[in-house]
């Protein structure tokens, strides 16, 4: 019982950043407000995340610290102890690119809003063709 | 890894990021996603993914929200959908 | 469009969901990515960086290249929201000043302003509510203490979780505060706008100008290797030298960064009045 | 020093972009002169570098010493280096060329204009240049960042609108070129494409592999506007800033077809692109789709901007059709074509933004009787445009041909005929405009509100003409040269990848 469970709970694991990715990737298409959109947009940056930080993970693994041991060597140290920190590496890079689209994002919503007063994707449409 | 705390966390984050993306409120969408940010947070902590788990902390709970809030101060906080 | 959207988010799941069958299970120890590149860094990087901390050693050594553009990434978002949003034409609008002995508020309307070196006015935002002794006293507390913990975070990112990236942010968070709990000017005058500018610049070329000062030395670019020729160190340790300079030079242009996107987003780019 | 060339061919411009930055706030007249700078300096090492790539072959440079598949490399063949000094000289003349513009348009904000400028020429060199597929993502989004700011500088109605629909769209093909990267890796366990390339073919029927290609080939397509890809593109090109657009136009979308090449030779194989995967049929008739939508969508635009816009993403069509062939003719012809269509689509976007100093929009109307008013200007306008039809002393002919070739070779009948029909229709676009410029006067209430001065020759400055000119004799002489440029640099890559 007690292994189905956590079996469930790991493979629900690799499943979760898929329905993430398609809750985000489903706002960004169908949402009409733009704001909503772009919140959507960091939903599906994050269950990528979320995938390359499950690549990294290893069953009985801690954290990529490793420990000082005194006159360690290759021997003190085996790599299955550890959680493999290349994805950890590459998904800071992701959050900070993530961040930053998210701030250019916001600077452009706010000049739209500034000229139309709207954020919502059809009014906007309508408001452009009408100039 | 306690399963139990993992499968709740699992289950807040798709709770929180469904709230955030339906909330007719767009004040109420970025403290939503905030949340779901830092829920994304515990669960990488979980992973082991330390580094990662204080970057989001730090850029997507903190910063960002703020960045958010800021923008919906400036804008607006009707939506339609 | 709510269809069309389904469809692809139906597609595109199933695609990924299709994909999944072929993954080794999850968390395991001889998966192709936990076997194939990663234990060269987790068994080597203590002797070759003397850095505990494998995350940084790698990000800021075997693959400081990514994080250089990194860094850029965070450089571009902040010159793009200057660029986008400051308005340097000073608008015409209303002005609100409080008359601090008697805490009468003023509405100024058209061009006419007070002497800035007027002492008994200060000038106050349109949307105004009155200081709140609580958290004004408190975040003016807590602001030494935010920063000191951030370079904490910065220094001791070899040994501990945290480096360049969170340091930085957690600096301008602290300017942020100071934004959120007085008003944008404070926060301005604190710190301002053209230091913000030059040090966003300045931090990032802290860090490519160390990688083109090793390859000035004779090495690759960023091989901090090349930093044991001038630093009375080891070659090793000048690998941990290096990565601290570059960590020092994110942290700088993070900060920097953080602080010029909030400033130009809580304004809309007028630098006046902020959240 | 010479070493060192590969690393700092990107480093130059980005120490430089920041130095603009910094500088901005204290001087802001040293701007344009470091900015000039920072794009000779890489221009003559991307020369030096294409030298050095063909006298001595392939050029593998570790960063930080570190060994590839743990340390980040960067790999020169001769294709990427021609392609890096397509780059560097349109990045160059472009920015001498428009200066004059810049300095006007964006005064107070021309040390931030300059530093993206810089930067988005350095994402695009790192992407020809990296041997790793991370280091790519990191550097396309450089790239795409840089390039939504740089658009929404435009017109300011409907630019940023734009430009935010290019950030969601760029965002999604970014995030599945990641996801796709993140399959490759779960499989392999690497992250370095020779690497990968050497680790993947026991895994070629595995469906993470099959679907790692998937993702990454539409995440690609999705930047370079492919054709049921592409709705971003001719907005956010039509509403930029004119030195922004003949920047970002030429290069973005070729680069990335360069990427897409890149992908399916040195990441993945032929063998597993070609035969594992059943789909090259599908991909060339969905290129000819693109073609043919794209110079029919041209055909029903009034404004030439607009026009061009759609004339790239028929262009697409043809690079992604050759490539998809799967003949080293075809692929050649389809490399061929990125460099030659950079050139062109900058001449001819170059050209028009010094039009538009003339005219007072870019409806086909307004260019009536500019052949008087602006002769050589329109005559680079010409000759860029006889190239993208395909007439034969201009370049746009031999790729075409390369592709024809390639494609009787490979049995796809279909695609010449495409190509055919969309050279015509490109005739008809072009002439349309020529009529309008050569033989028809403006209205006679133009002339006489304004008399005899709008007659008068007001040719563009010559710090515009002369790289005008200089680029459009590029385009000839590319043109004559092309059978040497594929027999010395294309053709022996590309069959060696192919075989």
């Amino acid at each position: 019982m007690d292994f189905l469970l956590t079996h469930l709970v790991a493979k629900y694991n690799f499943w979760l950043y898929i329905i993430l990715m398609m809750i985000g990737l489903y706002a960004m298409i169908a949402k009409n407000n733009l704001i909503k959109k772009l919140v959507g947009m960091n939903i599906f940056q994050t269950a990528i995340i979320l995938f390359y930080v499950s690549i990294g993970s290893k069953r009985g693994g801690t954290i990529p610290i490793v420990e000082h041991i005194a006159g360690g060597g290759e021997h003190a140290i085996n790599p299955t102890r550890y959680v493999n920190p290349l994805p950890h590496v590459l998904m800071l890079t992701a959050i900070v690119v993530s961040v930053s689209t998210f701030g250019v994002a916001l600077a452009l919503a706010i000049k739209i809003y500034q000229r139309y007063k709207t954020l919502e994707e059809d009014e906007l449409l309508t408001r452009i063709r009408e100039s | 890894m306690i399963w139990q705390l993992d499968l709740a966390i699992l289950t807040l984050v798709i709770v929180c990021a469904i709230a955030a993306i339906s909330v007719k409120d767009l004040l109420g969408t970025a403290i939503l996603f905030g949340a779901y940010s830092f829920m994304m947070c515990l669960l990488w902590s979980i992973m082991a993914a330390v580094d990662v788990a204080f970057t989001e902390a730090s850029v997507g709970a903190g910063v960002s929200t703020v960045f958010f809030v800021a923008a919906v101060f400036r804008t607006t906080r009707r939506t339609k959908d | 469009m709510k269809r069309l959207a389904l469809l692809i988010v139906i597609l595109s799941g199933g695609l990924l969901l299709y994909a999944t069958k072929d993954f080794p299970s999850w968390g395991d120890p001889n998966s192709p990515a936990s076997t194939h590149v990663s234990p060269r860094y987790l068994e080597k990087s203590l002797e070759e960086t003397a850095v505990p901390n494998v995350v940084t050693a790698v990000l800021a050594d075997y693959r400081g290249y990514d994080t250089m553009f990194e860094t850029t990434v965070i450089f571009c978002a902040g010159v793009a929201c200057f660029m986008l949003l400051r308005k340097f034409e000073p608008e015409e609008r209303d002005l609100y000043y409080r008359h601090i002995p008697t805490g009468l508020t003023l509405h100024i309307k058209g061009e006419k302003q007070i002497p800035s070196t007027s002492k008994e006015f200060e000038k106050i935002d349109a949307i105004w509510t009155p200081y709140d002794f609580i958290i004004n006293t408190v975040s003016r507390f807590l602001v030494p203490f935010i920063q000191l913990f951030a370079l904490y975070v910065i220094a001791h990112g070899h040994h501990s979780p945290g480096g360049g990236f969170q340091g930085g942010v957690i600096l301008g968070a602290s300017i942020i505060v100071l934004a959120v709990a007085f008003n944008l000017r404070t926060a301005v005058r604190r710190f301002g706008e053209k230091i913000d500018g030059i040090m966003s610049a300045l931090g990032v070329f802290i860090y490519a100008g160390v990688g083109a000062f090793c390859a000035i030395l004779g090495a690759e670019f960023l091989n901090y290797r090349a930093l044991a020729k001038i630093l009375p160190v080891g070659k090793v340790m000048a690998r941990s030298h290096g990565i601290l300079a570059v960590e020092i030079g994110v942290g700088i242009a993070v900060m920097a960064v953080m602080i010029c996107i909030y400033n130009n987003v809580a304004s809309e780019g007028k630098f006046d009045e902020g959240l | 020093m010479t070493g060192n060339y590969p690393a700092l061919l990107v480093t130059v411009p980005l120490l430089a972009a920041f130095v603009i930055y910094g500088c901005s706030w204290l001087h802001k007249r040293s701007c344009l002169f470091m900015a000039l700078l920072g794009l000779t300096i890489p221009f003559a090492i991307s020369v030096a570098l294409l030298k050095k790539v063909l006298i001595n072959g392939h050029i593998s440079y570790h960063l930080g010493g570190w060994d590839p598949p743990w340390g980040i490399a960067y790999e020169l063949d001769p294709i990427n280096a021609i392609v890096l000094v397509a780059v560097t000289t349109v990045a160059l003349v472009n920015l001498i060329a428009t200066s004059k513009e810049i300095e006007t348009r964006f005064s107070d904000r021309r040390g931030a204009f300059y530093a993206l400028y810089l930067l988005f020429v350095v994402g695009l060199l790192g992407i020809v240049a990296t041997g790793d597929l991370f280091n790519l993502y990191v550097l396309l989004e450089i790239a795409s960042i840089t390039g939504y700011s740089l658009i929404a500088m435009g017109d300011p109605a409907r630019a940023p609108l734009s430009s935010l629909n290019y950030v969601f769209m760029g965002t999604i093909g970014a995030c599945f070129y990641l996801l796709g990267v993140g399959y490759i890796y779960i499989m392999t366990g690497s992250l370095n494409m020779a690497d990968v390339h050497v680790l993947l073919p026991p895994l070629y029927h595995s469906s993470a592999i099959v679907v790692a290609f998937i993702f990454c080939l539409v995440g690609v397509m999705i930047k370079m506007g492919f054709f049921p890809l592409h709705s971003w593109l001719p907005n956010a090109y039509t509403y930029a800033p004119s030195p922004a657009t003949s920047l970002i136009a030429p290069l973005m979308t070729k680069v990335m077809a360069y990427v897409m090449i890149r992908l399916m030779i040195s990441v993945f194989s032929p063998k597993f692109v070609f035969s594992s995967i059943a789909a090259s049929n599908a991909v060339v008739w969905l290129a000819c789709l693109a073609i043919v939508m794209g110079a029919l969508m041209a055909l029903a635009q009034r404004d030439v901007r607009r026009m061009l816009t759609y004339i790239i993403v028929s262009e697409i069509g043809y690079i992604v059709g050759g490539a998809w062939i799967g003949n080293a003719t075809a692929m050649s012809g389809a490399v061929l074509h990125i460099i030659n269509d950079v050139l062109m689509t900058f001449c001819v976007f170059l050209s028009l933004g010094a039009i538009a100093r003339s005219t007072k929009g870019y409806q086909i109307e307004n260019f009536s009787g500019l052949f008087k008013k602006i002769p050589v200007t329109m005559a680079t306008f010409v000759v860029s445009g006889l190239s993208i039809i395909g007439i034969p002393p201009t370049c746009g002919f031999f790729s075409k041909w390369y592709l024809i070739l390639g494609a009787i070779e490979g049995g796809h009948y279909g695609f010449i005929v495409v190509l055919l029909l969309s050279s015509l229709i490109n005739i008809i676009l072009f002439f349309r405009i020529f009529e309008e410029a050569f033989f028809v006067y403006p209205k006679t209430n133009a002339v006489h509100t304004e008399g005899e001065a709008s007659i008068a020759i007001a040719e563009t400055p010559f710090v515009t003409l002369i790289p005008l000119v200089l680029t459009a004799i590029l385009l000839i002489f590319t043109g004559i040269y092309s059978g040497s440029l594929i027999a010395l640099i294309i053709k022996p890559v590309v069959s060696a990848g192919l075989l």
